[in-house]
C-alpha cells in the first residue's frame, strides 16, 4: 500500500501547479471565455509542452502515462487552475477512441483538435440512447442525426460521431469538421469553453472513416467514458481545493463587525465539515482512477460511487464557499464565481449524481 | 382554527386572477418564467397598469394613493402575481423609500416625491450597502458634510439593483464620524444626474449585469434632500429593513418554481420513463414540496397575525431562512431535471441565435440556479437571521 | 384564516399543560415505565376527569370534540410532557372503531382500557396485509393468527381484532382479553408503556363480537388510521417543544472553557434551524389536523405530508438535542432521554418517513 | 500510489482470519453482533485467549510482551475482529494506560504493572471525565493533597466506562489549583478497594449500565502511584488521548454494521418487495456506503502515513466526525429496517421471555442506535473535532 505519488507524477504535478498558478490568473481566464474560440491555443501548446496530453497515453501510444493515476495527476491540476481548454475532449474522450497513431502522435504533440459526438438531444445521460444512424449507399457511409452539447466541435479539426448501423449495434466514424452536410450551432458553456449542436444531414464519408469494429463500439465507449469520468472527478477535485482555499483566503481577511470573519465560530464549523468531504472526496478519486484498469463491473462501481460522492459534495462545496464569502463571490470578476460554476457543471457531464446512484445500486445488487 | 380565507378574500383573489388573466400579457409573463431580464420598459409597463387600477402600492395608505390592504390581502395578491409569473413590482420606491417618507418625511417631501413613485417619474435605487460593509450595515463609510444648505457627499455604494435604470438614490451616509457607528448615520435622498454619480455594472457569474456600484464624488446634495433627524437615519433605516421584509418566505415564487420543476421533470425522459417518476428525483420533489406546504402554512399564520394587528418577530427571520433555502433547492432540482441541456450559457446563446439551444425550459435553469445564490446573502444573509434567532430564543449569553 | 385555538381547546391546553408540568415529573414518568403496568392508572383517570378522552369524541358520542384540532391539541400536550399512558389505542383507535355507546361512554369516563390488534409480524405499515383468518363454524366464528406490537393489549379489557372472513376482505371483532386461546405475549416498549405479540389459536367468538359490516373494515381502519397519525404528529410536536426547551435551557445553565455552551455560535445557528424546522412540524401538525375531515385522498396527502416531515425533524431535534447536551442527555433520568425515546420511535408507528413519502408521491401524482 | 496490500500483510490477515475462525465462538460472536451486553467472564476469556497468541497488545513494544505491530497489521488486526464479530478489547490498560506507563512510568511502575494488564490481574477503568468538565477535560476539579508518602484525593468522576468491573482506576487530579488549569493536573494509579471509593452505575437511555460514576473520599494513595511528574499529567493525559485514537475511524465496525443492515433489508418485505429494492432505503444505503469506502480509503492513507513514521495531525479528527457519522447513519438504517419491531425494549424484553419479540435481527437494532450517540459525544465531541480541524485550516482568529 503506498499513497504517494511516483517520482515522475510529482514532477508533473508541481511542473503544472507552478506554470498554471503564474500564467492562469483569473483576468487571463475571463479574457479567454469571453473570446470568440472559448479556449487559449497558446496556452493549449505550453500545456502539450509540459507533458499534460502526453501523460494521458501509454508508451506504446507515445506517451509516458495513461492510467487512472496519470489522469487523476493531470486533471486534478487543470481543476485547481479552473482551466477551460479541451483536454478532456481532445486528450482524453477522442485519445482514447482513436487507433490513428498519426492522429494520436499529433494530439500528443497539441497540434490537432478533436470532439466526441455522441450525447443526442434525447438521450441525457444514457451511453446506448443513439438515433443517429450511419446508412451504406454505393460504398460510402451517410449520416443522419443531431448530436448534442458537443464540447469543442467548433475548434475540433475532426469529430468523433457515433452512430448506428443496420441493425442495432453503435459504430463510430471519423468526420472532418468541414464535411458537407454537417452543421454546427455552437454556443458558449456556463463554465467555459464553447459546444455545439451537430445536425448531420445527409454527411456522405468513406467507409475507411469507421473506427474499430461494425457494431462494437459500445464496450469501448464506455471504457472511455468511465476514464473520462475519473478525470472529472479529478478535476472536481483539484476545483474543490481551489474554492476551499479560496474560502479560508477570505474568512482570514474579511472583516466584519470589527473581526474577521472566519473568527466566527458558525463558519468555523462548516469550513471544518468542508474540508471533511474534501478528504472524502480526495480518496475516492484515488480509489476510482486505482479501479479504472480493472474489470468493467468493479470500475464502474467505483467510477460510480465517485462521481455520485463527487456531485454531493461539490454542490456543498460550491454552495457554501459562495454563502460564506457573501456578494463578493457572484462577481465575475472573483475567482470563485467561475470555479463554483465548474464544479456544479460536472455534474451536468458523463452522468449526474442520481444516475451514477443508480448506477451504483445496480453493480453492487 | 380555521384553514379558510374569508369569502370577501376569496373574491379579492378572483378579482387579482381576473384582471392578470387581462393585463398580463403572454410575453411578459414567458419572459418572466425563463427568468430573463426585464427590460425598464417592461417594468415602466407593468408599474403603469398597475398603479392605472390602483394597485401598484398595496402597502400604502390611502391618502397617498396606496390601496391599503391587509396582509392577507397583500399575500393573495402577491401569491396570484407570483403563480402568474407577473413581473416583481420594483421594490426601491414602492416598498422601501415610501413608508419611510410616509412615517419619517416632512410634508414637502412626502408631497413631491410619492406622487412621483406612483406615476414613474421617479425610478429609485438603494445607497446602503458599501464594500466594507455587507452584513454589517452600520460600519458604513460614506461621508456627507455639511457645506452651508447643501451636503458634501463622497464613498461608495456596491449591490445597488438596477441602479443603471435609476434617476434617484436613497443613501445612508455618515453624518458624524464621532460616535457610535450606528449614531452618526443620515438618511439622504440624491438625485443621481448630479456631478461626480457615477454607476458601474458588477458583471455576474451568471451574466448578468442587474447590480452597480455606484460612486460618489464630492457630489451636492440639497439639505432639504435629507429625511428626518440628522445623525438619525439608522432609525429609518431599520424600518425601511423591516418593509423589505414583506413577502420575505417567497411562497408564491416557490410554488411557480415547484411548478416548473414538475413540468420539466414530466417531459425529460431519464432510463426510458420520465423523470418525475424516477424515485430519487420523485423522492426529493415531494421533500421539498413538504417543507413549503409546511412554510406557507407558517406564512399565513405569520400573515393573519400581522392583519390582526401583531406584529411579526423572529419568524420573519425563520421564514427568511426557510424560504430561501427552499427555492434554491427548486432551483437546484430545476436545473438537475434539465440535464445537459443545463450546461449552455443561456444569456449569451439566446442572444446569438435564433434557435433556441436545447428545450425551451432548459434554457436559464442555470443561470436562475446561479443567480438565486443571492437569495440566502442578501436581505440579512442566513447568518445574521440564524444569529437573530439563536439571540431570541437564547437570550444574549457570552 | 384563524390560526387562535378556541377558547375552549385553549381553555384544555392551558389546564393539561398546567396539570402534567405538576403531575407527570421525570421521576414519576420513570416510575410509571418502571412498574410491572406500564402505566399510572392514577393519571388515566385524573386526566379522564380533565377531559382528555372526551375531547377525542363528538357530541354525538358524548364528547365535546372529536375534530383533528381537538385531537391536535391534547396529543400536543401528551407529547410535551413525555405521557405514556395509552390514550392513542384506548381513546382514538379503539374510540373511533368502536359503535357501542355504552363503551364508548365507559372509555370517555376512564373506566374501560381497550387495543387495536391489527399489524401483523410481516405486515410491517400495510394496513391491508392481514392474514389472521375468522373462519365461521356453527354459528360462531373463529380466529387463528399472530398479531404484532399490539400496544396496551395486556391491559385492555376488550382487544379490537382484525382479521379476514371469507373471501378476501378484512371484518374486525371485539374480543374480552381474557378469551380462551387468545394469548399474549407482553414486553415493555423502548418509548415506555408495554405491548404485546397476540396469539390467535381457535378463539371462539359470538357472531355479534363483529364490528361493523363484514369485510368492510378497510375503510374504517385507513379513516381511524389517519386520526391516529395525526394525533401521533402532534404528539411528535409536543415531544419536539421540550427536546428544544430543554436544550435551551441547558445551554444557558452549563459551562464550558468558563462560559456557557450557549455563547458557542456554532451551536446558536444549529439551535436556530431547530427552531426554525419545529415551526414547520407545527404548521403541517396544523394542515393535517384541518385536513382529516375531507376526503380521503386529500386528507391522506397532508397526513402523509405530515408524518414524512415529522419523521425528518424528530430525528433532527432528537439527535440535535442529545449532542448539544452531550452525555448527560443519555442518561436515563435525564428528561431528554425519554423525549428523544419517543420522538424516534414515532417514526416506527403507522408508517415511517420514507413509506409516507412514498404516500405522499403517490397521492399526488 | 499502489491500493494493494503487501503479500506479507495479505499472509498476516490470513492468519488473523484463520485465528478467529478457530477460538472466536459463534456464542460469543454473535452476542457482540447483536450489540448485547458482554460480562466480563466474556471479557476476560477473550483477553486471555488473544494473550496466549501473543496477540493483546498489537501496539505495545516487544520488550513489554507486545506484538510490536506497525500501524497497517493493526488495522489489519482490528478490521478482521470487527467484521467477525470479535469483542473489542478493552481499551483502559491495553491502550490508554499501557503507552503512558511505558513512555512516562518508573522501571518500577512498568515491572509491576504492565504484566498484569497483560494477564488480566487487574481490570482498568478511567478517571478523566468529571461532571463539570466534558470537552472541557483541563477544568476538572478533583483535589490531590500530599500528606506524607499519600495523597489524600477527594471528587466525582464520571462516565467511567466499566468501572464495575475494575479494581484500578488511572485519575487525573489536581495537585496544584493555585496555576493556570493545565499546569496543576497529576496522573494517579488507584486501587479502587481503597477506603472511600465508591462506584454508582450511570442508567444510560437504552437500559445499559455500562458507565459508572465514582466518588473518591478521603482517599488514601501511596506516592508511588504518581506516575511521572506531579502537576505534569496534563502532558502525558494528552499522550493518552491520542493514543486513543487508534482505530478512531471504526471502519471495521461500519463495515460489519452495514452488512448486518443489508442482512435485514434483504428479510423485511415492504410494499411486496424486499425492503432493499425500495428505491428511498436503496439510496440511503449505496450513500453512506460511499461515503464509507471514501472514508475507508483515507483511514489507509493515514495508516500508511504512520507506517510510514509520520505522526496523523488533523486527519485523525477528520476520520473522529466522518467516522462516528457514518457510523451512526448505519445504525439509523438499522433501527428503520427493522419497522416496527424496533419498537420492543430489547434489554429488558429479552431477559423476561425466551421467546425473541419478532426477527432476531430486529432485537437490538434501537438500543444500538440509541447506544451509539455517544460516539459523537465521548472521545472529544465532534464540535471539538471540527474546532481543532478548523483552528488547523484558519489558524488562530479573534
Amino acid at each position: 500500500m503506498n499513497f504517494e505519488l511516483t517520482e515522475e507524477r510529482q514532477m508533473l504535478q508541481d511542473t503544472l501547479r507552478r506554470f498554471l498558478r503564474t500564467c492562469y490568473t483569473t483576468e487571463f481566464r475571463n479574457g479567454v471565455i469571453a473570446s470568440d474560440q472559448g479556449y487559449s491555443p497558446k496556452i493549449w501548446t505550453d500545456l502539450a509542452e509540459l507533458g499534460v496530453i502526453g501523460a494521458l497515453f501509454n508508451e506504446d501510444q507515445g506517451g509516458f502515462g495513461g492510467t487512472g493515476f496519470d489522469i487523476a495527476t493531470v486533471f486534478e491540476e487543470l481543476g485547481r487552475a479552473g482551466v477551460v481548454e479541451p483536454f478532456l475532449e481532445t486528450g482524453l474522450l477522442a485519445g482514447r477512441l482513436l487507433n490513428q497513431q498519426d492522429m494520436i502522435d499529433q494530439i500528443i504533440a497539441g497540434q490537432l483538435q478533436l470532439a466526441f459526438a455522441h450525447a443526442e438531444p434525447n438521450s441525457r445521460y444514457d451511453l446506448n440512447d443513439v438515433s443517429t444512424l450511419a446508412t451504406m449507399l454505393a460504398n460510402k457511409i451517410v449520416l443522419n442525426g443531431r448530436k448534442a452539447v458537443v464540447a469543442n466541435a467548433e475548434a475540433a479539426d475532426y469529430l468523433i460521431i457515433s452512430a448506428r448501423e443496420s441493425g442495432d449495434d453503435i459504430s463510430f466514424f471519423l468526420v472532418p469538421r468541414d464535411t458537407k452536410g454537417m452543421k454546427l450551432q455552437g454556443y458558449p458553456m456556463t463554465d467555459g469553453g464553447r459546444a455545439a449542436e451537430v445536425i448531420l444531414d445527409d454527411v456522405t464519408i468513406d467507409v475507411t472513416s469507421r473506427i474499430g469494429i461494425p457494431g462494437q463500439a459500445l464496450n469501448q465507449i464506455e471504457t472511455t467514458i468511465a476514464a473520462a469520468t475519473v478525470a472529472l472527478c479529478a478535476e472536481a477535485l483539484g476545483l474543490m481545493e481551489t474554492a476551499i482555499q479560496l474560502t479560508i483566503d477570505y474568512l482570514g481577511t474579511r472583516k466584519q463587525f470589527g473581526k474577521p470573519i472566519g473568527s466566527f465560530q458558525a463558519l468555523q464549523h462548516r469550513m471544518a465539515d468542508m474540508l471533511i468531504e474534501l478528504e472524502q472526496v480526495r480518496s475516492i478519486v484515488i480509489l476510482a482512477a486505482g479501479h479504472l484498469e480493472t474489470a468493467p463491473n468493479i470500475r464502474d462501481r467505483y467510477v460510480s460511487a465517485a462521481k455520485n460522492l463527487i456531485g454531493r459534495v461539490g454542490r456543498l462545496v460550491a454552495e457554501e464557499s459562495i454563502q460564506m464569502h457573501g456578494g463578493i463571490a457572484m462577481t465575475e470578476e472573483y475567482e470563485l464565481a467561475h470555479i463554483a460554476k465548474r464544479i456544479i457543471m460536472i455534474d451536468h457531464k458523463l452522468g449526474d449524481t442520481d444516475y451514477h446512484l443508480e448506477r451504483f445500486i445496480a453493480l453492487s445488487a | 382554527m380555521d384553514l379558510n380565507y374569508t369569502p370577501e378574500e376569496d373574491a379579492f383573489r378572483a378579482e387579482v386572477k381576473a384582471f392578470l388573466a387581462e393585463k398580463l400579457t403572454p410575453d411578459l409573463a414567458n419572459k418572466v418564467a425563463q427568468g430573463r431580464e426585464l427590460t425598464k420598459q417592461d417594468h415602466d409597463h407593468w408599474h403603469a397598469t398597475l398603479n392605472a387600477r390602483g394597485w401598484l402600492a398595496g402597502n400604502w395608505p390611502a391618502e397617498y394613493g396606496g390601496a391599503a390592504w391587509d396582509a392577507v390581502q397583500r399575500h393573495i395578491f402577491e401569491e396570484e402575481c407570483a403563480m402568474a409569473n407577473a413581473p416583481r413590482i420594483v421594490p426601491f420606491g414602492l416598498a422601501m423609500l415610501g413608508p419611510v417618507l410616509q412615517k419619517f418625511g416632512n410634508d414637502a417631501q412626502k408631497k413631491h416625491w410619492l406622487p412621483r413613485i406612483l406615476n414613474g417619474d421617479d425610478w429609485w435605487c438603494q445607497g446602503y450597502s458599501e464594500p466594507g460593509a455587507g452584513s454589517d450595515l452600520a460600519s458604513l463609510k460614506t461621508r456627507a458634510v455639511r457645506d452651508g444648505d447643501h451636503y458634501i457627499v463622497n464613498g461608495q455604494k456596491t449591490w445597488t439593483t438596477l441602479g443603471q435604470h435609476a434617476n434617484m438614490i436613497f443613501c445612508l451616509v455618515r453624518t458624524n464620524p464621532d460616535v457610535k457607528a450606528q449614531e452618526g448615520i443620515s438618511f439622504l435622498l440624491i438625485d443621481m444626474n448630479t456631478a461626480g454619480v457615477e454607476v458601474r455594472p458588477i458583471v455576474l457569474l451568471d451574466g448578468s449585469a442587474e447590480v452597480n456600484e455606484v460612486w460618489l464624488t464630492n457630489v451636492r446634495v440639497p439639505v432639504e434632500n435629507l429625511v428626518g433627524d440628522e445623525n438619525k437615519g439608522w432609525t429609518y433605516a431599520k424600518y425601511l429593513l423591516t418593509h423589505e421584509r414583506t413577502n420575505i418566505a417567497g411562497v408564491g415564487f416557490s410554488t411557480a418554481g415547484l411548478e416548473a420543476v414538475k413540468r420539466i421533470a414530466r417531459t425529460e425522459m431519464a432510463g426510458g420513463r420520465p423523470l418525475i417518476e424516477n424515485p430519487f428525483f420523485a423522492a426529493r420533489l415531494a421533500q421539498v414540496e413538504i417543507d413549503l406546504m409546511a412554510m406557507a402554512a407558517t406564512n399565513l399564520r405569520v400573515i393573519s397575525q400581522a392583519a390582526s394587528g401583531q406584529a411579526p418577530g423572529v419568524e420573519s427571520s425563520m421564514l427568511k431562512v426557510k424560504g430561501t433555502l427552499i427555492r434554491q433547492e427548486i432551483n437546484d432540482l430545476a436545473r438537475r431535471a434539465a440535464g445537459p441541456y443545463a450546461l449552455p450559457f443561456a444569456s449569451e446563446a439566446m442572444e446569438e441565435t435564433n434557435d433556441a439551444i436545447g428545450p425551451d425550459y432548459a434554457a436559464t435553469v442555470t443561470t436562475r440556479y446561479l443567480n438565486n445564490r443571492k437569495l440566502s446573502i442578501y436581505g440579512g444573509s442566513n447568518e445574521v437571521q440564524r444569529q437573530i434567532i439563536a439571540k431570541t430564543a437564547l437570550g444574549a449569553m457570552r
